[in-house]
């Protein structure tokens, strides 16, 4: 039992913006009422609900490829020290499972979605994800260069394929469906891509990236998924991509889909010379068309990794950059490039997309509908998320950041010409209350009776990027967990998964082909739930 | 006796980790194990539920298992500079306990890659 | 800087018509290697098996294996790190010497009609083994397959992957991985993972005498290590976990005996691609897993004062 | 101001991580202040006087006596001042230094000078491998300043290095020069095998014949004016380069062409054996 007491609380789910009121906990819920319970005095204080990171890489064969790829980042970044209460672990870009946990509940983050999982190795990443503390997860799961999903929507069996989909959600224990560069992956294993949405993908005849999005997006609402087809369209970061971007958009034709990391798919001009923001354009049409959500996908500068199922940009970005390259393919479902790489503020491209991310998420008028996400690792590492919030929060900081760019690079973007500020409630509806609405997590991102007693609690800091970047308590399931910095407690998180209905009979149908394609057996395929750490089985929902 | 089976084994002695043998085994030993290649069936066939060995030796003696536990942590425990190596043949979940024990002794965690 | 190009094994199945074998004898040491895998199985795209691919094997002696290749490319001791780095430069259309080649015990025709090959390969793989990584040159002999694969991506589509021995080998790579940061070789004595081979790799620890206690667990290092490493282990007191009395367990103070992996003790293995795969144990050990005995001892150990000094949980100045 | 001179008393059992052992760490210290500083003994943390006899306080001169084989990282990172070693030393020794200098009279361990970006660094007997190299993934190792080994090294000298000097008097282990993209060793008694691998740019200059890589190209025979300025500097450290045409010349190989590289490995053939050949 707990109780909040003084604070000003934002809680946008019930458009309670800063009002002074107690906040209750018991049993790790939000309640009405508590009587004699522990209190925090939070007078002074800004009271949110645990924020919740809609599209976030921290647990699987990718990033772990991208671990053993930069020991000379581990070394040089901020270290966890094993004590009583936390193991040893190294943040930077891509830390540690037990420094993910750390490092997002030491900003208040208390939920994440982890956005590529293949089928083939879930099992490695569910059990990182155990290795994850603090935080509840969830992840989706990569279908749109399935092969075996390819041929169903070749051979137009759309009943067929949403069993088959259906079977493997439950088969990867994941929370929804993912969907990266449709078609190009699949063509990538013979070092092709998918650059045009009608044209057929290698390989086939009839299918094309289009079909499968619209194929995907169908299948997912028709099994009622809580969370939308999460999809990262073709083309990402390539010059002139705006174009791919919106005919994706207007393909899905009003289904729903979160579009995941726009600002990699917000691109002008022809080359690399004349590239430019078309954030506008992009953000218009997200305004207009309320069937979709987004997250930003920010580019802060600095050094980074970037981690993409997306080999084929990944082959070119090693092309451009010079700088190491991982590639993982992955048998008949998905593959993965990494590539170490750093956006300089002197780097035209890279002002550009600095700019892309602010621009879409000061342009989006509705902040239910656009998300603070870097798409960790790929635009910067999750942890400096504070500062984000500081560039969204304060024009002027933002116009100090953009005095040292050249004037080539100003003329390529709309930032200047921006005014807008976040408020406090905006903030936290982008960091919490949206994202969970996206998510289909009815308990998340919310302060109201029956919500996960997910809280965060920050002293009220002039300087937006401390204030938000060291939180006062975190308090996750009811329990105070972290405290002035000190991680004080670190409870294991729960899984959450869904059981979309499916046909037994699909089975049968899969067996052979997989036994065909496969080099394991079919029984050993689907994650087994004793895998799961503290299962939690959300409801499918009624998309019509 | 009856046997029991278990399809779609893995077989776990060399990097190829075959997960599609078929072993039959009594309450004793392994019988056979089929779609295993020469080196796998030998391995599947080499083990029996037999004691051939003591339970624990402690500087040479016969123990139980709990006092070698007692001793093994005073030894690493003691140490300035321990060492937990190996890590070949164990399966995750150990090399896992095993990592995390090396972090608790303020050691070193090293496997057979290092050769 | 190079990089590391690789794929699962199904990848290979479904895909491979250039299948090479460098410093490895799949035949005797990864019999399945060829028929489950690679070389014979029937593919998505290569439907007719081992008649759509093409198969090169690179040793110093002829092995088992040759009978299953199309090409043996004899290549004398110690020079693989020389015909990789020739390769490398005939990929890229440099001119190489052909007396400069003589050393590799190969012709300059025999390594451009090797290039030739993997160019106009579809999809091309190239497995090592330890005849490669093992030898004179070790870490830098890998990396420069591992390179060559990564650069041949210019021209077509290119893998490569180490034959990883010892069961799951991998799995302790994937888990330190995700557990520290580093793949092996993690030295936690700062309260914080800290990696460098060479400085804190098993064999150079023992040698130098840097340890002073050891548990050994999955591995008997009294069979394989150079001498003086074994006579460290000797020297300290060092615990053992094995299904077997092993040579180690022999010059140990502890040895405690525990279910053999996957016969009768269940968990994850991880195979040579990273695929993690359920172990289904198909007998009852009447000794306890490694797992559960491990965690014992940390328990036990626990139970004593920590060392660590009270400090913080954090540092951003790392040694 | 008089130097800090520190015995050790006692050997340590396992490595000792010293570094403290730095003019920056010392140099405004008083004597207790010296004496309680940390070390870390494998996971334990000690203080230095529980290993040394100190004497001498707020110097930036230090000198330190007795068989430190086993202690690591003295002189890491520092900036200023002067260190003399008499005895041996374990790893790191200098690395990540921007200046000052470190004199061995004794043996080094492997990483001396390793990521160093300036000042100086001499052992007079041999030392290990990675001298002035990059750390594991790192892009870069050896960014300036200058390094002189008498004796002979382990593998990768150099690796990775952009800049500065590398002096080896007696023979190199494999891979000199590995992944170099700038600056110059000078092998005064060659190389094992492999000598500039994966070399992109910066030049090796070996008095002694070495096994070239098949991937590097004889571009010419001569004596370039460069290497005569470059000699004067040599001299400097009392180190000697032929470069009078009477004495002999350079072969100089181009590579790695697997790179493909525009590294030069200078030879030096000595007059008898250029008109033998």
């Amino acid at each position: 039992m707990l109780r909040i007491v003084g604070g000003q609380v934002y809680d946008p789910a019930h458009g309670i913006d800063g009002v002074v009121q107690d906040v209750c906990i018991q049993d790790g819920r939000i309640v009405e009422n508590v009587d004699a319970a522990p209190t925090i005095d939070a007078s002074g204080m800004i009271v949110f609900p645990g924020g919740v990171d809609v599209h976030t890489h921290v647990a699987g064969g990718s990033i772990n490829f991208a671990r053993a790829m930069t020991p000379e980042d581990h070394r040089r970044t901020t270290a966890f020290i094993r004590s009583q209460t936390n193991r040893a672990g190294v943040g930077g870009m891509t830390p540690t499972t037990f420094a993910t946990g750390y490092l997002y509940a030491g900003m208040g983050w208390t939920t994440v979605n982890e956005a590529a999982v293949p089928i083939l190795s879930a099992k490695h990443t569910h059990e990182e994800l155990r290795d994850i503390p603090i935080v509840d997860k969830s992840c989706c799961v990569l279908l749109a260069n399935n092969e075996i999903l390819l041929d169903l929507l070749e051979a137009g069996e759309m009943e067929r394929a949403r069993e088959v989909v259906a079977w493997q959600i439950w088969a990867s224990k994941a929370y929804g469906v993912k969907a990266v560069n449709p078609g190009g992956v699949a063509a990538w294993k013979y070092g092709k891509n998918a650059e045009q949405l009608s044209e057929p993908v290698d390989g086939y005849h009839k299918v094309t990236p289009a079909k499968i999005v619209a194929g995907l997006a169908q299948i997912v609402d028709d099994l009622g998924l809580p969370h939308p087809l999460h999809l990262h369209c073709n083309n990402l970061g390539v010059p002139g991509n705006l174009t791919t971007t919106l005919e994706t958009m207007q393909n899905l034709d009003g289904r729903r889909a979160h579009m995941a990391h726009l600002q990699y798919h917000a691109y002008g001009g022809d080359d690399w010379s004349t590239m430019r923001s078309e954030a506008p354009q992009l953000a218009d049409y997200m305004n207009a068309h309320r069937n979709f959500t987004t997250d930003a996908g920010a580019v802060l500068f600095g050094d980074t990794v970037t981690i993409t199922a997306d080999g084929p940009w990944q082959h070119l970005l090693y092309k451009l950059t010079g700088r190491k390259w991982g590639n993982l393919d992955v048998e008949n479902e998905t593959g993965c490039g990494i590539v170490p790489y750093t956006y300089r503020p002197t780097n035209l491209v890279n002002a550009v997309q600095w700019a892309v991310g602010l621009e879409l998420l000061l342009l989006i008028d509705d902040p239910w509908r656009v998300f603070l996400t870097t798409d960790h690792p790929n635009g910067a590492c999750f942890w400096r998320y504070p500062e984000i919030i500081q560039l969204l929060m304060c024009r002027d900081f933002r116009r100090d950041c953009m005095a040292g760019q050249s004037d080539k690079a100003l003329s390529r973007i709309h930032l200047p010409d921006i005014d807008r500020e976040y408020t406090l409630y905006e903030i936290a509806t982008i960091t919490s209350a949206g994202p969970a609405r996206a998510l289909g997590l009815p308990r998340k991102g919310h302060l109201g009776v029956g919500a996960d007693a997910d809280v965060v609690i920050y002293d009220q800091d002039d300087d937006v990027a401390r204030m938000f970047g060291h939180p006062r308590y975190v308090i996750k399931g009811g329990e105070i967990v972290i405290e002035d910095g000190d991680i004080r407690a670190t409870p294991e998180g729960r899984g959450l998964l869904v059981r979309p209905p499916h046909d037994e009979q699909i089975e049968a149908f899969l067996r052979p082909l997989f036994e065909d394609y496969y080099t394991m057996s079919f029984d050993n395929y689907s994650v087994e739930m004793e895998r799961i750490q503290q299962p939690e089985i959300c409801d499918c929902i009624d998309t019509e | 006796m009856s046997l029991t089976i278990v399809d779609n084994a893995t077989c776990a002695f060399c990097g190829c980790v075959c997960d599609d043998i078929e072993v039959h085994a009594d309450e004793h030993k392994i019988v056979a194990a089929k779609r295993a290649c020469i080196l796998g069936k030998a391995w599947f066939l080499n083990h029996t539920t037999d004691k051939h060995y003591p339970d624990a030796l402690v500087d040479g003696r016969e123990t139980t298992v709990d006092e070698a536990v007692q001793v093994a942590a005073d030894l690493l425990d003691r140490a300035d500079m321990p060492l937990v190596y190996g890590m070949s043949n164990i399966t995750c979940e150990a090399q896992r306990e095993a990592v995390a024990l090396a972090e608790r002794l303020g050691g070193v965690a090293d496997s057979h890659t290092s050769l | 800087m190079g990089g590391k190009v690789s794929c699962t094994l199904g990848e290979v199945k479904n895909r491979a018509d250039f299948v090479l074998y460098w410093g490895g004898n799949p035949a005797e040491c990864h019999p399945r290697h060829f028929t489950k895998y690679a070389l014979m199985p029937k593919g998505r795209f290569v439907p007719r098996g081992r008649k759509d691919r093409t198969m090169v094997l690179v040793d110093i002696r002829e092995t088992k294996s040759v009978k299953a290749a199309d090409i043996f490319l004899q290549i004398r001791p110690g020079k693989d790190f020389e015909a990789l780095s020739i390769l490398r430069a005939l990929v890229k259309g440099q001119h190489v010497d052909e007396k400069q080649v003589a050393e590799t015990g190969l012709t300059l025709e025999q390594l451009t009609d090797l290039v030739d090959r993997m160019k106009r390969a579809k999809f091309g793989v190239m497995f090592f083994g330890m005849g490669l990584s093992m030898t004179r040159g070790k870490h830098m002999n890998s990396a420069s397959i591992l390179t060559l694969a990564a650069e041949l991506n210019a021209y077509t589509k290119f893998v490569a992957m180490p034959m990883r021995g010892h069961g799951n080998v991998t799995g302790a790579d994937v888990v330190m991985r995700w557990t520290t940061g580093y793949p092996f070789g993690v030295n936690f004595s700062r309260g914080y993972p800290r990696y460098n081979p060479g400085e804190f790799s098993t064999v150079d620890l023992l040698v130098r005498g840097d340890v002073d206690a050891a548990l050994i667990l999955g591995a008997d290092p009294g069979a394989t290590m150079p001498q003086p490493a074994i006579d460290h282990l000797a020297r300290i007191p060092t615990v053992v976990l094995d299904p077997k009395v092993t040579h180690t367990s022999r010059l140990a103070r502890v040895h405690i005996t525990t279910a053999v992996t996957g016969i009768s003790a269940p968990g994850t293995g991880y195979r040579m691609d990273e695929i993690p795969l359920p172990l289904r144990p198909a007998l009852r050990s009447p000794y306890p897993t490694d797992e559960d005995v491990v965690r014992r001892i940390h328990q036990a150990v626990a139970e004593k004062p920590d060392w660590m000094a009270a400090g913080g949980q954090t540092t951003t100045t790392q040694i | 101001m008089s130097a800090i001179r520190l015995t050790l008393k006692e050997q340590p059992g396992v490595p000792l991580e010293t570094e403290v052992l730095s003019p920056d760490a010392l140099a405004d210290l008083a004597h207790d202040e010296i004496r309680s500083l940390p070390v870390q003994l494998g996971k334990r943390r000690r203080r230095l006087d529980d290993f040394f006899e100190i004497e001498g306080e707020r110097s930036d001169e230090i000198e330190v006596h007795g068989d430190l084989s086993l202690l690591k990282w003295i002189g890491r990172g520092m900036s200023r001042g002067r260190l003399t070693i008499h005895g041996n030393v374990g790893m790191h020794l200098g690395a990540y230094m921007t200046g000052g200098s470190i004199e061995v009279h004794g043996d080094a361990g492997d990483w001396v000078g390793a990521e160093m970006g300036d000042g100086l660094i001499s052992v007079h007997g041999n030392a290990g491998g990675q001298i002035g190299a990059a750390y594991r993934g790192s892009p870069t190792g050896m960014r300036g300043g200058t390094i002189v080994i008498d004796g002979s090294t382990g593998l990768e000298v150099g690796m990775r290095m952009k800049k500065g000097t590398i002096v080896i008097g007696d023979t190199a282990k494999d891979f000199a020069g590995l992944q170099m993209k700038g600056g110059n060793i000078v092998l005064l008694a060659g190389a094992e095998l492999r000598t500039g691998a994966w070399m992109i740019r910066g030049t090796i200059i070996s008095l002694k014949p070495i096994a070239m890589l098949p991937t590097f190209r004889l571009a010419r025979s001569y004596n370039p004016e460069f290497l005569r300025l470059y000699a004067r500097f040599l001299s400097g450290l009392g180190i000697t380069l032929p470069c009078a045409a009477d004495e002999g010349r350079y072969d100089l190989y181009s590579g790695d062409v697997s790179v493909p590289g525009k590294g030069e490995i200078f030879v030096w053939q000595p007059a008898e054996a250029a008109a033998s050949r």
